[in-house]
């Protein structure tokens, strides 16, 4: 009688495609995956703990980097947080210069998911289509605030610099490429048999899961609920734009690629109105006082970051560092569901569902 | 089928595009006046007022200040002004707060060293650092809104 | 070389022969080199980047330059490997690929050792490298080399049936097994050439060349997002560059073989280009097919093993069975053929 | 913070001797006014969290210049805590001599009044003898009117314009009442920051009952838990699960409290799929064991880690970290 065994295989955390320090503890039965346990923590630098001894223009620094790949939408949510509970008045320009950068930093991201994803499948060249882009949103963001991921740009009560000039043209100038470059990628992978032989209904889930499992997000909307923060519980000045909101029917890889890709076209849109209304001239820096002490209390926060629901959870004491300061971080909740997808895939569709959830590690960990 | 050929398509349109390689060690990268590159320090600017070292959120700034040498000026003279490299991020807080601007970015960013001590850049250091210095210093949090 | 054959065997001939090899030898290193090279060149231009460009003028000694590297490394065998089976794993899987470029006819009578069964001993030869694939994978002790090896084998075993069958076609058409007889039987314009008649068995021909040879879209073996490095995650050194050898042997041997199967070898198109002699047309030939490997590399994703494995079994081989059918039907109703 | 920092720091840059900064001053005497209140209930249903920067908001504070509180808009609060911060964090950025306000009498004695009830109030946290007070004592001597944990029950002293959410939020208590305990519900009030977002107190041993009915119960209908995040004050230790209704878009803010020498609050991974690993994260940071809860074990740090890094009592290995 033979007798087999299970393999059983660490994957990560130093793999090619965990994006970033994650280690999958996988039971193998040949090429099908029978136990998975996923292991976090390799990346857990305490954010949390630091931050209650760090003012709060201290830890904004922090914040660029937990999600390194959305830094932006990680400054706003706190700024956004403390300026809710202090009441303060964000001026008009300060504003549009956040929505705009937010915009940018979302195709930006979703430009970095869409390479790695692609390369994750065996397609070598998307990766460097989509980073070639990217290059381009990176150096306006050098130009704009002196980094290109770290960025460090905005403050409680509006933004530290004001567009240097000539930016926002540049901006619609890369707007108006960004258009066509986004149908060559179409072109290139969107048609391929191949690709679409490899992601169609893998790692199905449906709504009711989603939202058993809390997902938020292109992994929420996948499966068809219509539910994007910017819409749903508008912030900053999204409710003055119109675009609408790419929903999947199935929730397998393929819709979390599709409703991914149409998110790019979407903040394109978003972008071009914004440069159009953009106001010439205008303070970036509200009334702040001196020294930053929200009143004693807690606020909870929640805007839409590329990777889904990021939420920032203030309890202040009154004094200038938070009392506690807790970040709901999308990826970390997201990535609970790939234990109940992965059971019965073979090792191939492990990474493209990860590859699908898109997590980043600097934030499930933070 | 189709989706095949629109893909060898477009990689054999990108054959001919424009390359975007940069020739980085040859010829360096200029970047923007904005980019938060390593320190330049002016100590006889510095009123020794601990505002940068309070700041940094990594507290890798340390700094003494000595009472004046000369007698009828009051105030402090900057003795001893380190940065320790291996933990700054280069998050441009300590210009932001600096009222006098002693402390400013520069452009430059190469900071590789061969041995972790070389990180521990001192005063002299910082002082001779002074190529492409960046112009424009917002910093916003200097008390009187800073020099706009 | 062929005067050589029917002469007894002496001193002189021996000299001959290994003359001979070393230079087919040498021709084959010079165009691993710059096939390496050029297919950098090539997916970088595609991808908005320039290849590699700084070791030597243009970068052509960059590959001179990853061999040497390769050379000088240290040569980790791990620590409960299989030691004996470790080390003769590349060496079996590089002989193989050389050995089979005996058969390949260059031109009228540029050719090595004419066979009379030429494409069968090709065949029989590729067949052992699958072996020396999995021999890797099992004796490097490294699960991820085992789950590279199990697939490899499967791959290439399966790949091999419609290979063969899809030439049957071609054979059926020449009358004859013997390379050089294939090529003498495409003369004349470029349609009587066998891709044109043979199309259905000229796609599965490319199809299953493309498993065969382990690239994309079917590098399942050393899938890099999945199995690390597959089979060869753990040779490193010269042992490492024995399997890069082999594989672009493998490149040269599957290229040069659609040439005279499929593209009428050194005929041609036009008799009137006769002038230009047959060598510069195989060569022509030879580089737009190794051209559209590279350029199939840069393109497409990876497929999944089990749709591998459909594709093989359940879509090239029936059509590499309709080719046949047609083929007869062809040579018996419209007098294709010799 | 390293402590010559602080002393010099402290030295020249305040003349005057800081009291612990009380938040809102001495005169809190007027809550600041539900600022959103207003409009609020001109809201579409759809999206009723308005962002804060909406122009209802009165009176932009002025930073240096506020010594007086204006009628009836209370200027934000932090406008006229101008008191810098006691001798544990002097101001980041305060200058000493550049904007002066005059102060008059009458604020400096306010203010040394309340730095003494702030002093006293922070001995009886430490002393942890306040069993009874809530998160609000600990944040110092200011008036009871103020933010979540208000001693005097849900909205004793009612602002002027009532808050749309406030018939919500009774409605919940009531229901929760009838439905889950008598006492399940130990305080409710709505939390001023956030839009006036409802938050229930519950008690430990009614709170997996609760957390089923505020699931499926129609009214209810939380179905989406999209925070789990665990706090610990001094004196208790507290889990606050943010819940959101997506069809009608409410979002409610349940705490779960606890004390300190061995916290436990029943799992909810049964109810909400979600709050699986973010109560192991929880368990592993703060040590609140969650009964009920599958595999309980440390998600960040290493298993053989000792103690809990997120407690305010955790001494770190190493200092110099």
């Amino acid at each position: 009688m033979i007798r087999t065994e299970e393999l059983l295989l660490n994957v990560g955390p130093q793999h090619p495609s965990t994006h970033g320090v994650l280690r999958v503890v996988v039971k193998l039965d040949g090429e099908i995956i029978t136990h998975v346990e996923p292991v976090i923590g390799y990346l857990h630098r305490g954010t949390e703990k630091l931050a209650e001894s760090l003012n709060y223009t201290q830890i904004i620094p922090y914040t660029d980097r937990m999600d390194y790949l959305s830094a932006m939408t990680n400054n706003y949510v706190l700024c956004y947080a403390v300026e809710k509970m202090m009441g303060i008045e964000v001026p008009e320009r300060a504003e549009f210069l956040r929505l705009i950068v937010m915009e940018l930093q979302r195709i930006a991201s979703h430009l970095v998911w869409w390479g790695t994803y692609l390369l994750d499948i065996g397609a070598l060249s998307p990766f460097l289509f989509a980073f070639n882009d990217r290059e381009r949103i990176l150096q306006l963001f050098n130009e704009l605030c002196g980094a290109r991921l770290t960025y460090n740009y905005m403050r409680v009560g509006g933004v530290k610099w004001d567009a240097p000039e000539g930016w926002i043209d540049k901006v619609k100038a890369f707007v108006k490429d960004m258009k066509s470059r986004l149908d060559e990628y179409h072109n290139l992978v969107s048609g391929n048999e191949i690709f679409l032989a490899r992601v169609k209904g893998i790692g199905a889930y449906d709504a009711e899961t989603a939202i058993q499992y809390g997902l938020s997000g292109a992994n929420l909307r996948c499966t068809g609920v219509k539910w994007d923060l910017r819409k749903n519980e508008p912030y900053c000045i999204y409710d003055r734009f119109d675009f609408d909101i790419p929903v999947g029917q199935n929730g397998d890889c393929y819709d979390r690629y599709y409703v991914r890709t149409e998110e790019i076209r979407q903040s394109l849109r978003i972008l071009e109105q914004a440069l159009e209304q953009f106001p010439p001239e205008g303070e970036t820096m509200g009334k702040v006082p001196r020294a930053i002490r929200p009143p004693a209390g807690e606020v909870y926060v929640r805007i839409e970051s590329p990777r889904g629901e990021i939420g920032c959870y203030i309890v202040s004491k009154g004094k200038a560092e938070p009392y506690r300061l807790k970040f709901r971080r999308p990826s970390f909740v997201n990535l609970q569901i790939l234990p109940k997808l992965l059971v019965g895939e073979s090792m191939t569709n492990l990474v493209t569902i990860l590859g699908g959830i898109d997590i980043v590690l600097g934030e499930v960990d933070c | 089928m189709i989706g095949m050929m629109k893909g060898l398509g477009v990689t054999l349109k990108t054959l001919g595009t424009r390359k975007s390689t940069y020739k980085y060690p040859d010829e360096p990268i200029v970047m923007p006046d904005r980019f938060r590159g390593i320190q330049h320090f002016d100590p006889d600017k510095c009123i020794v007022c601990f505002q940068c070292a309070r700041i940094c959120p990594t507290q890798c700034i340390t700094m003494s200040g000595k009472p004046n040498p000369d007698p009828e000026k009051k105030g402090r003279v900057i003795d001893t002004y380190d940065i320790n490299f291996e933990i700054c991020i280069l998050c441009d807080l300590c210009t932001e707060v600096c009222p006098t601007e002693a402390i400013v970015m520069t452009n430059n960013f190469e900071l590789a060293a061969y041995s972790r001590d070389e990180l521990f850049k001192d005063r002299v250091w910082l002082q001779e650092n002074n190529t492409n210095v960046r112009k424009d210093n917002n910093n916003i949090g200097a008390p009187k809104g800073g020099a706009k | 070389m062929q005067w050589l054959w029917d002469q007894p065997l002496s001193w002189m001939n021996a000299a001959w022969f290994t003359l001979g090899a070393l230079c087919v030898l040498g021709i084959v290193i010079f165009f691993v080199t710059y096939a390496i090279y050029f297919e950098r060149k090539i997916i970088g231009w595609m991808q908005f980047r320039k290849g590699p460009n700084r070791v030597g003028p243009f970068g052509l000694l960059q590959t001179v330059a990853d061999v040497a590297k390769l050379l000088l490394k240290e040569d980790t065998i791990p620590a409960k490997a299989d030691k004996a089976l470790f080390i003769m794993a590349p060496a079996l899987a590089f002989i193989p690929s050389f050995a089979a470029l005996a058969i390949i006819p260059y031109g009228m009578n540029l050719q090595f050792a004419d066979v009379n069964v030429g494409f069968l001993y090709y065949v029989a030869l590729s067949g052992v490298t699958t072996i020396a694939i999995v021999t890797a994978g099992w004796a490097s002790n490294n699960k991820y080399a085992l789950l590279g090896g199990m697939r490899s084998a499967a791959q290439m075993i399966s790949y091999e049936v419609p290979l063969v069958i899809s030439v049957v076609g071609v054979a059926m058409m020449t009358g004859s097994l013997n390379l050089r007889e294939i090529v003498l039987a495409q003369e004349g314009y470029f349609w009587n050439w066998n891709f044109l008649p043979q199309i259905i068995g000229f796609v599965v021909f490319l199809v299953s060349a493309l498993a065969e040879l382990n690239r994309t879209p079917f590098d399942l073996p050393e899938a890099e997002s999945e199995l690390v490095a597959g089979y060869h995650t753990e040779y490193s050194g010269f042992r490492f560059a024995f399997f890069m050898l082999a594989e672009y042997v493998y490149l040269y041997a599957i290229a040069c073989l659609t040439t005279i199967l499929f593209l009428g070898g050194w005929n041609p198109p036009l008799p009137q280009l006769a002038f230009i002699p047959g060598i510069v047309w195989f060569i022509l030939k030879f580089l737009a097919v190794v051209f559209f490997v590279f350029w199939v590399r840069a393109t497409f994703p990876r497929l999944r093993v089990d749709q591998l494995m459909g594709l093989a079994w359940k879509a090239l081989l029936p059509l590499a069975m309709l080719n046949i059918f047609i083929t007869a039907a062809g040579i018996h109703w419209f007098g294709w053929g010799g | 913070m390293s402590e010559e920092q602080k002393q010099n720091g402290a030295g020249p840059a305040e003349g005057e001797t800081k009291a612990e900064a009380a938040p809102e001053g001495a005169k809190a005497q007027v809550p600041p006014a539900k600022t959103e209140g207003a409009p609020q209930s001109g809201e579409a249903p759809q999206a009723p969290p308005q962002p804060a920067e909406a122009p209802q908001q009165p009176a932009a504070p002025q930073p240096g210049v506020e010594p007086k509180q204006t009628s009836g808009a209370a200027p934000q609060p932090a406008a006229e805590t101008q008191t810098a911060a006691g001798a544990s964090q002097p101001a980041a950025q305060q200058p000493a001599a550049a904007e002066k306000r005059p102060l008059t009498d009458e604020e400096k004695e306010a203010r040394r009044q309340a730095a003494l009830a702030a002093r006293a109030a922070k001995l009886a946290a430490q002393g942890g003898a306040a069993a009874g007070a809530a998160a609000g004592a600990a944040a110092g001597g200011r008036a009871a009117a103020r933010g979540a944990a208000a001693a005097g029950g849900e909205g004793s002293e009612e602002p002027p314009k009532p808050s749309p959410n406030q018939p919500k939020l009774d409605r919940a208590v009531q229901l929760l009442k009838e439905l889950v305990a008598e006492d399940a519900v130990e305080e409710a009030s709505l939390n001023p920051f956030n839009d006036d977002m409802p938050t229930l107190v519950i008690r430990g041993e009614h709170w997996p009952k609760a957390a089923e009915t505020l699931r499926d119960h129609p009214e209810f209908g939380f179905r989406y838990l999209r925070n789990v995040a665990g706090v610990d004050h001094e004196t208790h230790m507290e889990v606050v699960y943010h819940l959101l209704n997506m069809d009608s878009g409410d979002t409610y803010c349940v705490k779960v409290r606890t004390n300190r020498d061995n916290p436990s609050v029943p799992s909810v991974v049964s109810v909400w799929k979600t709050a699986d690993w973010q109560e192991r994260e929880i368990y592993d940071l703060l040590g609140i064991a969650f009964p009920g809860h599958p595999d309980l074990r440390r998600i960040m740090l290493p298993d053989d880690w000792v103690g809990h890094p997120l407690r305010k009592d955790y001494v770190p290995l190493d200092p110099e970290v």
